[in-house]
């Protein structure tokens, strides 16, 4: 007896609730050689801001127990760039694209939609609120309910498509957050961002990321992005995209349970490619193996 | 690019702290370019997650060898690795090394595992120029027999004078370079940043072409993570080329070199 | 040319500045066949509070990725019961003792202070302000800055002796507390407690943990204890006594350059008693390498 | 207690899936009593950071011995170690069994790791009584051969009736009970859950004396962590006692069993 993957995100439908998370898997080409980006239920790319950014200067990730660091700083080509290089390529495929947004300014948020709406190709928004490693916006707006709001609201006004703010992990009460979101018309939730971490080198005394800090990701977080995943489908009804430290079947598994709908495979992508497939088939054998019919019915099904 | 679970075939010492680990990889080793390397997950890693690149010293239909060093965490958790053990790959990566010149002299610039890297590019090179390689001691000067079996005139330095000159590759190259029809020649080389730095410093200040491979840490090495990221320059500016999937192979002028 | 590994935390002086994370080492008996504890900057005891605590149901760990959960609940002999089954055999030892305290309200850290100034064997104060596991009072006090600030003052009325708060790491601003606990009056600044996680088994839809949710400690949160350090150190000049994942010589001296005046171990000790003893060994060996005199040369010295 | 950096001896297949693990550790070797475990730091355990405890088997002045069976992620890591390796144990760890009562019968109740775990109180014991061992096939019953040589009258009961009395140690242990000086039993109890809580009941129900060694996950080993607990009955209700310090071994009428 076969068993239904399909899951919606708003109005996006995915063949299942497997994507990658945003900053791990390039643009689509960058793995599609080791990939069938087919078999995604979707594909989210890195950020996107209106303008071209540069990023930042080097070393940007530094490896660490169970996990890695990273300060990459967002760069990227821009609306106008991602449009002109990525979409006709990511056209090609039968998979919806989640857009992920980030800005310097309040405004950015809204322009960049504005920007990549016509794009039939974009399926959906990401909207990152939560980026440890730019000075600008970034998790700023993340950790304050109400510039949060206003962002999530702005970006509301300027789309139909679904739209997902992706949440700072680094907050007390991330269900204000979640419900704040809501509140805003967000159509999902997406948890967790890397971490604010830091390593530091005790021979040259200098952190081992130019940017200083960056953020943590990996196995190393995954209990923290579970509890959040928890916390958040307590306080909230919308769909969440659950992530952190998403590396066998079993983890992605574990974050259905605990209220996630969607799950992105992030670090995991850069140690195994096949991740994202041995995911997918994992989650289908479960759901046979333990008799279910669909995903729907794991999904929260934590006896807590 | 594919990504394949490749069995030990050989790995033992090669010459001093240097190993050779040659993996049974058919589908990756008959792709290979001079000057690409491959992405190993280091099996016995334990917490720590991340592949690691190596160059690919030889290569054909049956699969792909590596020398290495023990420098650090992830090469010294690869010693244990016997013959039957199963490391995944990813590869052939990066640009490799392009196609000589027409007319020109090819010159091969290398020290530590660079000489393994150079190996596929000397080999297919048609005219053998001069290979000079720089060691601490003669230990570290990989591969001396073979490039000269190619018919390459190798001319060895060592810190130590253990082998061929004492000094480093620029005391042998750089009054050899006097007597060159400069602009003929065409340097591949690979190398620590200093040792390309300097030969990148010289095809500028005196006019020839020199092919620079870029060794930067990388996380996913196929151009995703934006990790390895080096200054490229541009007509208006510069940019961020990746290592893993523009380079690791630059020309020495289109670097910008950081402080 | 030997070092002088002494520092002080307020009033307390220790031999060097390595002691042992509050409910990893015990009261101090168990770990005496296998630790010389005289050799320890300082003992940090189990959490105490006033009345004897029976803590929460079993299972109460579980091992993570580079980590372990707790979720032990702060069990405990009380006040009263501490002083006559611990302090006899603590007094044996030339080694200061920082009791760690927490309380179910607010009134409860006071009262756990008057029953154990007049010992002599206490040294110190620790004040839990965030343990992820008790319904009660601990991190709820951790994450709000007023009622933070009320509990500091509170127990700062109780005692001449250093008050150490120790602050819970899941907050946006972290230096705010710091700042805070300042302007209290306290002596010094603990960081960090576990961090708030979960594990959830896919087969049972159980949490791994009794308390469903518990805490993340060990090797995974050690880049995110050493950023919270950073920004602590940024905020105030108090001493920080730095832990999250000290397991190697090399991760104290990093707590330390990023602005740790004493670090402590924990997870580590059931993984490899041994640790503390390295630890204290190898800052020696670092700083007789480094030429440097004492430890207070390399306190901060991060160069970011 | 002590912890020490023990050298493997041996290492192989013992019976069935169980494997023997033989450790230089003279140490310890020297001061274990039956009934205690050792905790063992394994090599190769990857991000999985704590130990776990294992029964000694046996034990001299030279070292420990103790089965294993690879149930899961630790256990399954131990199997690459060879003689000479090196693992960080420290021991001998919690109470053990209790001195024989006088003019009392001893029987053992063993499953599983149990049978290792009671081969040295077995030895100890001048009277040797009756021993009861449980398993799902004969494969899983061990030691029988040295209980039997020890003056053990031993009676196997496999799931299967591979060996001995088809059904659970309670199918051969009730019919036998029936016929015993009921208040001179002492039973020394070691393996699953199930078992243990079974022995205990019968120990409360008919007036006898029964030892049974728990089972709980550990982090510390030591009593600090306070993660092994069971609740054991006290005047005027219960308190919590630590299985790695406190036990493991308690005797029935302590225990207060979770559902
Ligand atoms: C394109 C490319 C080809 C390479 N080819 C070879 C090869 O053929 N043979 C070989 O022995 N090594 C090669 N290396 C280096 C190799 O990939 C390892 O990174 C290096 O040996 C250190 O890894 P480690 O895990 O042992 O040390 P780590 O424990 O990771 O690091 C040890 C020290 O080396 C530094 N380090 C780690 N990786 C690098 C790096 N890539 N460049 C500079 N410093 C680094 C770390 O920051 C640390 O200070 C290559 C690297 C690149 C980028
Ligand atoms: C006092 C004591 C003595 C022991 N003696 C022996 C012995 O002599 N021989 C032997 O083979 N094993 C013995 N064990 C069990 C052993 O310590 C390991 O815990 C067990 O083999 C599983 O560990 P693992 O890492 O292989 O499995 P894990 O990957 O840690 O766990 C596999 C599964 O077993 C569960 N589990 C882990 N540890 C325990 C535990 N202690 N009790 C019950 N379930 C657990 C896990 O929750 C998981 O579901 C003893 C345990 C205790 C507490
Ligand atoms: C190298 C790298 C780059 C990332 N870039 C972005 C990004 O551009 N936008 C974003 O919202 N998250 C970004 N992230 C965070 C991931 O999307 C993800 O939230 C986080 O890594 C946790 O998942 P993981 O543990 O599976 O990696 C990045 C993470 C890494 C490791
Ligand atoms: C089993 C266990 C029990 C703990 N009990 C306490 C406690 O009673 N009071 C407290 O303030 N912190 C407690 N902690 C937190 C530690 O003191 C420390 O802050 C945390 O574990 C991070 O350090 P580590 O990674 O070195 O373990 C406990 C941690 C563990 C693992
Ligand atoms: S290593 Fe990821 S882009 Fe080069
Ligand atoms: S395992 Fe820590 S108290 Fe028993």
């Amino acid at each position: 007896m076969s068993v239904d993957l399909k899951i919606k995100i708003g109005s996006m439908e995915m063949k299942n609730p497997v994507t990658v998370a945003s900053g791990t898997f390039g643009y689509g080409p960058e793995y599609a050689d080791l990939v069938d980006l087919n078999r995604l239920g979707a594909i989210t790319v890195k950020g996107i801001s209106p303008e071209e950014h540069i990023g930042n200067p080097t070393p940007r990730t530094f490896e660490t127990r169970g996990g890695m660091l990273n300060a990459i700083g967002l760069p990227g080509p821009g609306a106008q760039g991602f449009i002109e290089k990525y979409v006709p390529f990511l056209k090609q495929y039968d998979v919806p694209v989640i857009v992920n947004i980030w800005g310097k300014g309040m405004e950015d948020y809204g322009t960049v939609v504005e920007m990549l709406d016509a794009e039939d190709t974009v399926s959906a928004y990401e909207i990152n609120l939560s980026c440890p490693n730019v000075k600008e916006g970034g998790s700023a707006f993340g950790t304050d309910t109400d510039s949060f709001s206003r962002v999530v609201e702005l970006v509301r006004g300027k789309t139909q498509k679904p739209i997902i703010p992706k949440l700072a992990p680094n907050v007390s009460d991330i269900g204000a957050f979640a419900k704040a979101a809501e509140n805003c018309g967000a159509d999902a939730i997406a948890i967790m961002n890397s971490y604010p971490a830091m390593a530091i080198n005790i021979d040259t005394l200098k952190p081992e990321l130019a940017n200083r800090s960056g953020g943590l990701s990996g196995p190393a977080i995954k209990p923290i992005a579970i509890k959040l995943v928890w916390d958040v489908a307590k306080a909230t009804k919308l769909p969440i995209i659950g992530m952190g430290g998403i590396f066998e079947p079993e983890d992605a598994i574990e974050f259905m349970i605990a209220g996630a709908t969607s799950v992105a495979v992030g670090t995991a992508n850069f140690v195994d490619p096949t991740t994202v497939g041995r995911v997918i088939d994992g989650i289908e054998k479960y759901l046979v193996e333990k008799g279910h019919r669909s995903v729907a019915d794991i999904i929260g099904t934590v006896k807590a | 690019m594919k990504q394949e679970k490749a069995t030990v075939l050989e790995h033992h010492n090669f010459q001093g702290e240097y190993r050779i680990l040659r993996l049974a990889a058919p589908s990756i080793g008959s792709l290979v370019k001079p000057g690409q390397f491959i992405h190993l997950q280091i099996p016995q890693l334990g917490d720590r997650i991340l592949r690691r690149p190596f160059s690919i010293y030889k290569a054909d239909a049956e699969g792909v060898s590596i020398l290495y060093k023990p420098v650090g965490r992830g090469t010294e958790s690869m010693t244990p690795l016997t013959p039957g053990s199963l490391v995944d790959i990813i590869g052939p990566l990066g640009n490799g090394y392009p196609e000589a010149g027409k007319g020109k002299l090819p010159v091969l610039v290398a020290g530590g595992y660079g000489n393994a890297a150079l190996y596929l590019k000397a080999k297919q090179l048609k005219t053998k120029g001069v290979a000079f390689f720089g060691g601490r001691t003669a230990e570290d000067i990989l591969c001396v027999e073979e490039f000269k079996e190619l018919g390459w005139d190798v001319r060895p330095t060592t810190n130590d004078g253990s082998l061929g000159i004492e000094g480093l590759v620029t005391d042998a190259f750089d009054p050899w370079l006097q007597e060159q029809d400069i602009p003929a020649l065409e340097l591949f080389v690979c190398g620590p940043n200093p040792m390309l730095k300097a030969m990148g410093d010289r095809a500028i200040e005196h006019g020839f072409t020199a092919w620079l491979s870029m060794d930067e840490n990388m996380a996913c090495g196929v151009g995703a993570c934006l990790t390895c990221v080096i200054k490229r320059k541009t007509d208006d500016g510069w940019e961020w080329a990746r290592c893993c999937k523009d380079g690791p192979v630059f020309e020495s002028r289109e670097i910008i070199w950081e402080e």
